[in-house]
């Protein structure tokens, strides 16, 4: 029975559980519930993967309703990587979280932060399981909503404009995406994903459908903050409180690539979206763009933590570069990509979480000679930061080796040229930290920082382990990844 | 026995020389005198045919390779040392002096080495101490000289060895016999030799380096290094037809050179190459007489000329003076020294009852004998330059001409002994030729004194004097040096490479540390746009945020129609 | 001080008298040679007298002629 | 022990060794006790494993594979052994000599100094044994990595400069080239594994191979082929020892070492043949060795000549292994020890004069053979060898590489080499000629009074070693020439 409710669970522990925290009122309580709830989710996560990983790909209906009419929830490979990758970090925050949120949060606020925390979790794995695109818009805005409310909760002033800013930029993204996936129902009847997909040949050459994509496409770019729509995301990421930003950096923007994947493949379905509406080329331009801008601009940029989100708008860089190859080595190695990506950004967050908790600031003039006195935190900033630019032995390299390699088999050696100018760039950003931690002569206030607790090093840490051990042995990662870019893939051939 | 008899003779002079540093005064004079006459002994107790035999890179190396040859080379060579020794030793330092005993054992060794390799360990060891020789006397001249001279024969070195390489990898044995050129490695090997000879276009290294080294310097290097170059060419290249080009090339190269020189030492360095290309026409005629007379005639001419720089270097010595124009009347208080000039100076003439006179005139009779017409009336015309430029124009300016007012000594007692003692050798040999006659790697079959030789040899000398002294107006000494060969590496390429190595200054500077600040100008301009201020990085309004929306989404429905 | 017996002038003109005498009699002496020449030119009479004697004329001249060419002042080279 | 168990051993040892090293930071002695031993123990290894090698044992292990096809593991060819050998004997005289230099030039930061010492050796051991490229590639970033701090280790302005510099160009280059090579190579082979023979031939067009060579010249920067070689003088402000080991030996050997590796076991001699960008290239190895010898004559600062003449020499080896055939390949193998032995030899010498005089311009040298002989003497041995002339051991190495260059009728690469004799003659020479054969000034000799005479005895020891050891390979270079012919053996 358990078994079988697995694909519901996944989404209505967090959802029910959410409204509780607010109830509960008591910082404490409010994390230990949402503690608990995380390592359900993770807990229902890693079955529901192996579940997947097991017997294929997973239908669910709700209530029992059958598809046509009733909300399919459907669980594929590249939806079981998402969910693990997203249940993981989330479970991984929650011992963080304690500490880092009593420092940076109102204390009356607590509990509202844990709400909608849980609320967005909800949201986030909601978009992965569902496979019914009206309830994926829905799932969408629960999560936008609840992260508006998550990054206002950040320590200055500038947060509130900055969650502001997002607000209107992910309505914006939401409608667009509602408007587009209103026209598909206009046009075929159905809001079921497969439905859709199987009734839309019939109607690929009307100008509707085209508009609907557009829509959908733009909507969903300025949800994973695709270059030149990325401008909220820098602000949204510096201002947020760190736990937040290290949650959302890892699986916001991933469930938003999640999504596309799903309209390109499972909805259009390949051949209209690549053939007929040229989005590889589009993508193409703007992913390199993405990439070569963002990481000038990160090179150049003193706050830390904005710099590490200039380097999230790069990263995505790299997986919508992997996706406009429309091969399945290109997807798969985006989804690699989406995997490391969320382990590396999540620990490099965190442990500028550690920093910011200690310290106050992440600007680099701050951090001089911070190596001496936080030993272990900017070690782990080090190895995520080596993870981040590619060096072998760490996840990142994976990512990167899979990448580049993609791009030759296409064809595509400037695109391979480009991912290593971007590494080079990623590592002199990265050096430019290594080299004031570690160089330069700490300040006298330096004298009284000590090193972070514990609790908040270990999930660092863990993170950082994970990166070190995907660098040494990638294989379930990359097993999982291509299986799921058959998945997606696979479907369109059906 | 055996154990002793296959010591490589050049051996102990290296190794002594490497002791000599750490001896006693006294202890060094007895090595620098004992050594070489322990060699001398060595090269006689050799049973003959000797070989000993190594193994090298796969190769059989024979190190210690017994002939007639070598035997006639290792003793001048060893004799050469001990005079030298004794001439030196009062002046010369002691690295100087072991510089000297490593020249003479690697000659030694060149002279036994019976495989490419063992002659090009030798070879190079050579250079490196005739190098040491000239920067002895510790002058910037001779600091730039000696450079000079090392770089040179260096490349000479290492064309030698690329020449021996290729024979190895054409023939797999690494052997050294005579030679056919008949391949360019072959040529290789001939060039590398010939450097070291003197010979044309590279000789000026001779009269550049040689007369910055001290006055028992320049005495050692004189013996060695062109002497080696003569044997490995008699081994090598007997007979080989260019030699005979080069040859003559060298022969009026050196005379017509050593007339406008106004240096006395300059003037003899000019005189090595000029007799040093009678030997190598022999060697380029390579019959058996012609043969024996280049030998025979490296033989003695190593005495004389040893004779004459030690006269010259006496003076030197003494006045402190180089110039002829410096010098002149010295007979006065000098007279051993003149005297030992002047017999050196017959002896290079080839006077009768001389050295020269028993030796080099077999290099013209083999010429005539093979009835080359050009190459024997310009060998009989070198005769009369060589009494000319050496054999009346040295002791002349040095000795006689004008009055300099200069009245010094005659040198310390070691180095009139090593004047007396070559003075005697130059007589002895020319008086009796026998001795030497029976070194000489074929049989001889020849008798220098004739009647009508000795009549026509004292016609053509003394006429050549007689024209000297009708032509002395003309032969005045004047403060200048004659361009040579070597304008070419010491003005032209210097300057022509100048903006090339200014340019790599420039461009190395460019790229060395100061690269991380251009790199730096290239960001600022990215700066510009990419910094925290620029229009890439800066917050934008909310409302250019939606143009781009919309902009996009104009692209995407645009991209459709293409 | 007497000059040396050398470099009066008298006895140079003696040296002189001398020398050209010897000259005479080496010229003399060739009457008695039986000549086998090589060449032919060589054997006939005073042929290494004028041979000689020309032989260094010229050398003088060409070195003469090459100096007008290749003389520098001996400071040449300093510079470098 | 297993040779497999040595294997790993080899490289742990000197990895492990920091720990140590770091907890002993209070007592100087048993620290520096720990280095000793870690180096001599390393040594010992090695030679055991040399034994094993030679009785025909191949160890080969697999620790880990993050990717399938692409393995971290460990093995043993000849050329490997060679190198290993090579950087292993010379850690330990080097250890000898950092002892003393370090403590008389009252360096600070020594622990870490040590501790990344052994880390960066523990690196070479890495590549000298990694059994496929990418495990070389692991290591040979790590090499970078764990320099990078010995060369900023003054920690003054200049020396981060210089750091970044060294940092920049490496990283720079292996990550933008030599993994775009690695990864290309992978994806038209699947594999990156050593191979006799290579593992590309029939997998790309000779034109492609070019490419993909030039990649692999360009990308291995620690070869410092023009112009990827401005690291290399940059990395001078690091401490001498540092300079001597790691940048006359271990890092630009393992550069020239993994060029070797990639042109015998992954193009493989045969199909390389086919390529004629090797001729490009080869100019371009032999414009380097022009070109870096004569900045090098215009260097005053001896030890920025001495890294100029490192970046000619290493290109004397990426030109051998350019010549792609067997003899090419045991002359590049051999220099990598001759040179390796005469440079570190120079290097010890510089840092013997900056000990004892504080000198370290060549202009300041006049008449120091005088106040250091046996320095001195060492100093003309090593440059003796640098040109090539006998009895010394780059003698061997130019044998063989003009041995090479005419049995492939390589004539403008023979020209080259020449004129790079004559002109390594004419930058090392006046060094020589300034030490003996001139006087010392005023100035000097009142501070060499003042200094005292020689070198401290652990440097003059290092020094006589190495010096002695450049003499001995010309006498036996057998050990190192079986080496290398069975590494030219296994180019076929």
């Amino acid at each position: 029975m358990l078994l079988a409710n697995l694909p519901a669970l996944q989404v209505v522990i967090p959802l029910v559980s959410a409204p509780l925290c607010l109830l509960l009122r008591n910082p404490r309580h409010a994390w230990a519930w949402s503690s608990l709830v995380s390592a359900a989710v993770l807990a229902v996560a890693v079955m529901l993967a192996h579940r997947v990983y097991t017997e294929g790909t997973i239908s669910y209906a709700i209530g029992a309703w059958a598809t046509p009419w009733g909300i399919e929830y459907r669980i594929d490979m590249a939806g079981a990587m998402m969910v693990l990758i997203i249940a993981a970090i989330s479970a991984v925050v929650m011992p963080y979280a304690r500490r880092s949120i009593l420092h940076e949060i109102e204390y009356k606020k607590i509990a509202l932060f844990y709400t909608c925390y849980l609320l967005c979790l909800t949201g986030l794995l909601g978009i992965i399981v569902t496979g019914d695109t009206f309830n994926l818009f829905v799932f969408l805005e629960i999560s936008s909503l609840s992260s508006y409310v998550l990054i206002s909760l950040g320590s200055t002033r500038r947060a509130l404009t900055a969650a502001f800013q997002y607000l209107v930029m992910g309505t914006i993204g939401a409608t667009f995406i509602l408007i587009g996936v209103g026209l598909l129902y206009m046009m075929t009847g159905t809001l079921n994903m497969v439905d859709i997909a199987e009734r839309l040949p019939a109607v690929t050459d009307t100008r509707t459908i085209r508009v609907a994509f557009a829509f959908v496409t733009v909507g969903v770019s300025i949800k994973l903050a695709l270059f030149p729509l990325h401008i909220w995301l820098p602000n949204a990421y510096t201002f947020a409180p760190s736990v937040v930003s290290a949650f959302m950096a890892a699986t916001a923007t991933k469930a938003g690539v999640y999504v596309l994947l799903r309209f390109f493949f499972t909805v259009f379905g390949s051949q209209f979206s690549f053939a007929a509406m040229h989005v590889s080329e589009i993508f193409m331009l703007l992913a390199i763009a993405a990439i070569l801008v963002a990481s000038l601009v990160a090179v150049f940029e003193n706050n830390v933590k904005r710099m590490l989100a200039y380097s999230s708008v790069a990263q995505i860089g790299y997986t919508i570069l992997g996706i406009s190859l429309a091969s399945a080595a290109g997807v798969s190695a985006s989804m690699i990509q989406l995997f490391n990506h969320a382990m590396i950004k999540g620990a490099l967050f965190l442990a500028l979480g550690c920093v910011f908790l200690r310290l106050g600031s992440v600007t680099l003039k701050d951090m001089h000679g911070l190596a001496r006195h936080m030993p272990w935190t900017m070690a782990a900033f080090v190895a995520g930061g080596l993870s981040l630019i590619g060096v072998p032995l760490t996840a990142g390299f994976i990512s990167k080796w899979y990448l580049i390699s993609a791009a030759l088999t296409a064809g595509y050696w400037p695109l391979a040229v480009l991912v290593l100018i971007s590494s080079l760039l990623a590592l002199v950003y990265i050096w430019r930290v290594v080299e004031a931690a570690y160089f330069n002569v700490p300040g006298a206030s330096m004298d009284k920082i000590k090193e972070a607790p514990a609790s908040m090093l270990i999930p660092v840490w863990l993170l950082i382990g994970v990166n070190l051990y995907v660098g040494i042995d990638a294989n379930l990662v990359v097993s999982m990844a291509q299986q799921a870019a058959d998945a997606l893939i696979g479907q369109v051939l059906q | 026995m055996t154990a002793i008899s296959l010591i490589p003779p050049g051996l102990p002079l290296v190794l002594g020389a490497l002791l000599l540093p750490l001896c006693t005064a006294r202890l060094r004079a007895l090595l620098v005198l004992g050594l070489p006459l322990l060699v001398l002994a060595l090269v006689w107790q050799l049973p003959a045919g000797a070989v000993l035999s190594i193994d090298f890179l796969g190769h059989e190396l024979a190190p210690l390779s017994d002939s007639k040859l070598a035997r006639l080379f290792a003793t001048v060579f060893a004799i050469m040392a001990f005079a030298g020794g004794l001439f030196g030793l009062n002046h010369m330092r002691v690295a100087e002096l072991s510089a000297a005993m490593i020249s003479a054992g690697s000659a030694i060794g060149i002279a036994f080495a019976g495989d490419l390799v063992t002659l090009l360990v030798f070879w190079e060891a050579l250079a490196l101490a005739s190098t040491l020789l000239v920067w002895s006397t510790r002058t910037p001249q001779s600091r730039d000289a000696g450079l000079r001279y090392l770089v040179l024969h260096l490349f000479g070195g290492v064309l030698l060895l690329a020449g021996i390489i290729g024979q190895v990898a054409a023939t797999g044995s690494v052997a050294f016999t005579a030679m056919a050129l008949d391949s360019p490695a072959q040529w290789l090997i001939l060039a590398g030799f010939l450097i070291n000879a003197g010979a044309p276009p590279l000789s000026a290294w001779l009269p550049d380096a040689y007369p910055e080294a001290s006055p028992g310097g320049m005495v050692a290097l004189s013996a060695f290094t062109t002497k080696a170059a003569v044997f490995v060419l008699l081994t090598g290249f007997p007979g080989a037809d260019i030699l005979i080009a080069f040859g003559l090339y060298m022969v009026f190269y050196g005379i017509v050179y050593a007339l406008l020189e106004n240096d006395m030492r300059r003037i003899l360095a000019y005189s090595i190459i000029n007799q040093v290309g009678f030997m190598i026409v022999g060697i380029g005629i390579g019959t058996e007489m012609a043969l024996n007379g280049a030998a025979a005639h490296a033989f003695t001419h190593i005495i004389y000329k040893a004779l004459l720089l030690m006269s010259a270097g006496s003076v030197l010595y003494m006045t402190g003076k180089r110039k002829c124009t410096d010098l002149g009347g010295l007979f006065q208080s000098m007279p051993l020294t003149a005297i030992c000039g002047i017999i050196g100076a017959l002896a290079i003439s080839s006077f009768p009852l001389t050295s020269g006179f028993i030796s080099k005139s077999m290099i013209s009779q083999s010429a005539a004998d093979q009835h080359l017409t050009f190459v024997w009336f310009m060998l009989v015309a070198a005769s009369a330059g060589v009494f000319l430029h050496a054999g009346i124009k040295f002791p002349w300016f040095v000795f006689f001409q004008k009055d300099s007012g200069l009245r010094p000594p005659d040198p310390p007692l070691n180095m009139r002994l090593g004047m007396i003692l070559f003075a005697f050798l130059c007589i002895a040999l020319g008086a009796w030729p026998a001795p030497l006659y029976n070194l000489l790697p074929y049989p001889v079959d020849y008798a220098p004194y004739t009647y009508a030789h000795v009549i026509s040899m004292l016609q053509l000398l003394l006429f050549s004097g007689l024209a000297f002294f009708i032509m002395l107006p003309y032969l005045k000494r004047t403060l200048t040096i004659t361009l040579d060969w070597d304008w070419f590496y010491r003005r032209l390429l210097p300057r022509a490479a100048c903006p090339l190595v200014r340019a790599l200054d420039a461009w190395q500077r460019r790229c060395s540390i100061d690269t991380l600040r251009h790199i730096s100008h290239f960001l600022g301009a990215l700066f510009l746009y990419h910094g925290p201020q620029g229009v890439l990085a800066r917050t934008w309004a909310t409302g250019s945020m939606v143009l781009w929306v919309v902009i996009l989404l104009g692209i995407y429905l645009l991209a459709y129609y293409f | 001080m007497k000059p040396h017996w050398l470099v009066r002038p008298g006895s140079i003109r003696l040296l002189w008298i001398v020398f050209l005498c010897i000259l005479a009699l080496t010229v003399l002496a060739g009457l008695l040679v039986h000549p086998h020449a090589a060449f032919g030119i060589d054997g006939s009479f005073g042929f290494y007298t004028w041979f000689g004697f020309a032989s260094c004329i010229a050398l003088i001249i060409v070195a003469k002629l090459l100096a007008l060419l290749l003389k520098r002042k001996d400071t040449y080279y300093d510079g470098d | 022990m297993s040779p497999e168990i040595i294997l790993l051993a080899c490289i742990a040892l000197p990895l492990l060794a920091p720990i140590l090293i770091s907890a002993l930071h209070r007592w100087p002695n048993p620290r520096e006790a720990v280095t000793l031993l870690t180096s001599a123990g390393l040594l010992l290894l090695v030679l055991s494993l040399h034994d094993a090698f030679l009785q025909g044992a191949r160890p080969a292990i697999d620790i880990a594979e993050p990717l399938p096809g692409l393995a971290i593991g460990f093995e043993i060819e000849p050329l490997g052994m060679l190198f290993a050998l090579l950087a292993s004997f010379l850690w330990l005289v080097t250890s000898v000599y950092s002892i003393g230099y370090m403590r008389s030039h009252h360096e600070w930061r020594q622990t870490s100094f040590y501790s990344y010492f052994a880390v960066a050796l523990g690196s070479v051991m890495g590549i000298a044994f990694a059994g496929n490229l990418f495990t070389l590639f692991i290591f040979y970033e790590l090499l970078t990595l764990s320099t990078y701090p010995l060369v900023t280790h003054s920690g003054d302005n200049s020396a981060r400069e210089g750091g970044r510099m060294y940092l920049g160009y490496l990283l720079g280059t292996s990550l933008m080239l030599l993994l775009l090579a690695l990864i290309w190579t992978w994806s038209l082979t699947g594999t990156l594994d050593f191979r006799e023979g290579g593992i590309l031939a029939g997998t790309v067009s000779p034109a492609m191979a070019g490419l993909l060579l030039a990649l692999y010249i360009f990308g291995i920067g620690k070869a410092a082929v023009i112009p990827m070689h401005l690291w290399l003088p940059a990395a001078m402000v690091a401490p001498t020892p540092v300079s001597a080991l790691l940048h006359a030996v271990a890092v630009v050997k393992a550069g020239v070492f993994t060029v070797l590796k990639v042109t015998i076991y992954i193009f493989g001699i045969d199909f390389l043949s086919e390529v004629t960008a090797t001729q490009w290239l080869m100019y371009v190895a032999g414009a380097t060795i022009l070109l870096a010898s004569i900045v090098a004559l215009r260097q005053d600062n001896l030890k920025l000549r001495l890294a100029w003449s490192t970046v000619s020499q290493l290109s004397y080896i990426v030109l051998c292994a350019l010549l792609i055939t067997p003899t090419g390949i045991i002359a590049g193998s051999a220099h990598m020890v001759m040179h390796g032995f005469a440079k570190i030899t120079l290097f010890f010498c510089a840092g013997a004069i900056l000990v004892m005089t504080h000198k370290t311009r060549i202009s300041e040298l006049d008449g120091i053979g005088r106040q250091m002989p046996w320095t001195m003497a060492a100093f003309s041995i090593a440059a003796i060898s640098m040109i090539g002339i006998p009895p010394t051991a780059g003698f061997i190495s130019k044998w063989y590489i003009l041995l090479g260059t005419i049995e492939s009728q390589q004539l403008v690469a023979l020209g080259i080499i020449i004129i790079s004799t004559l002109l390594n003659a004419a930058y090392f020479m006046p060094i020589v000629y300034a030490a003996f054969f001139r006087e010392q000034t005023t100035a000097t000799a009142h501070e060499s009074r003042h200094n005292g005479a020689e070198a401290p005895l652990t440097v003059l020891l290092a020094i006589t070693v190495t010096a002695a050891g450049t003499l001995a390979l010309f006498f036996f270079p057998d050990k190192v020439l079986e080496l290398a012919m069975m590494t030219a053996g296994a180019g076929r």
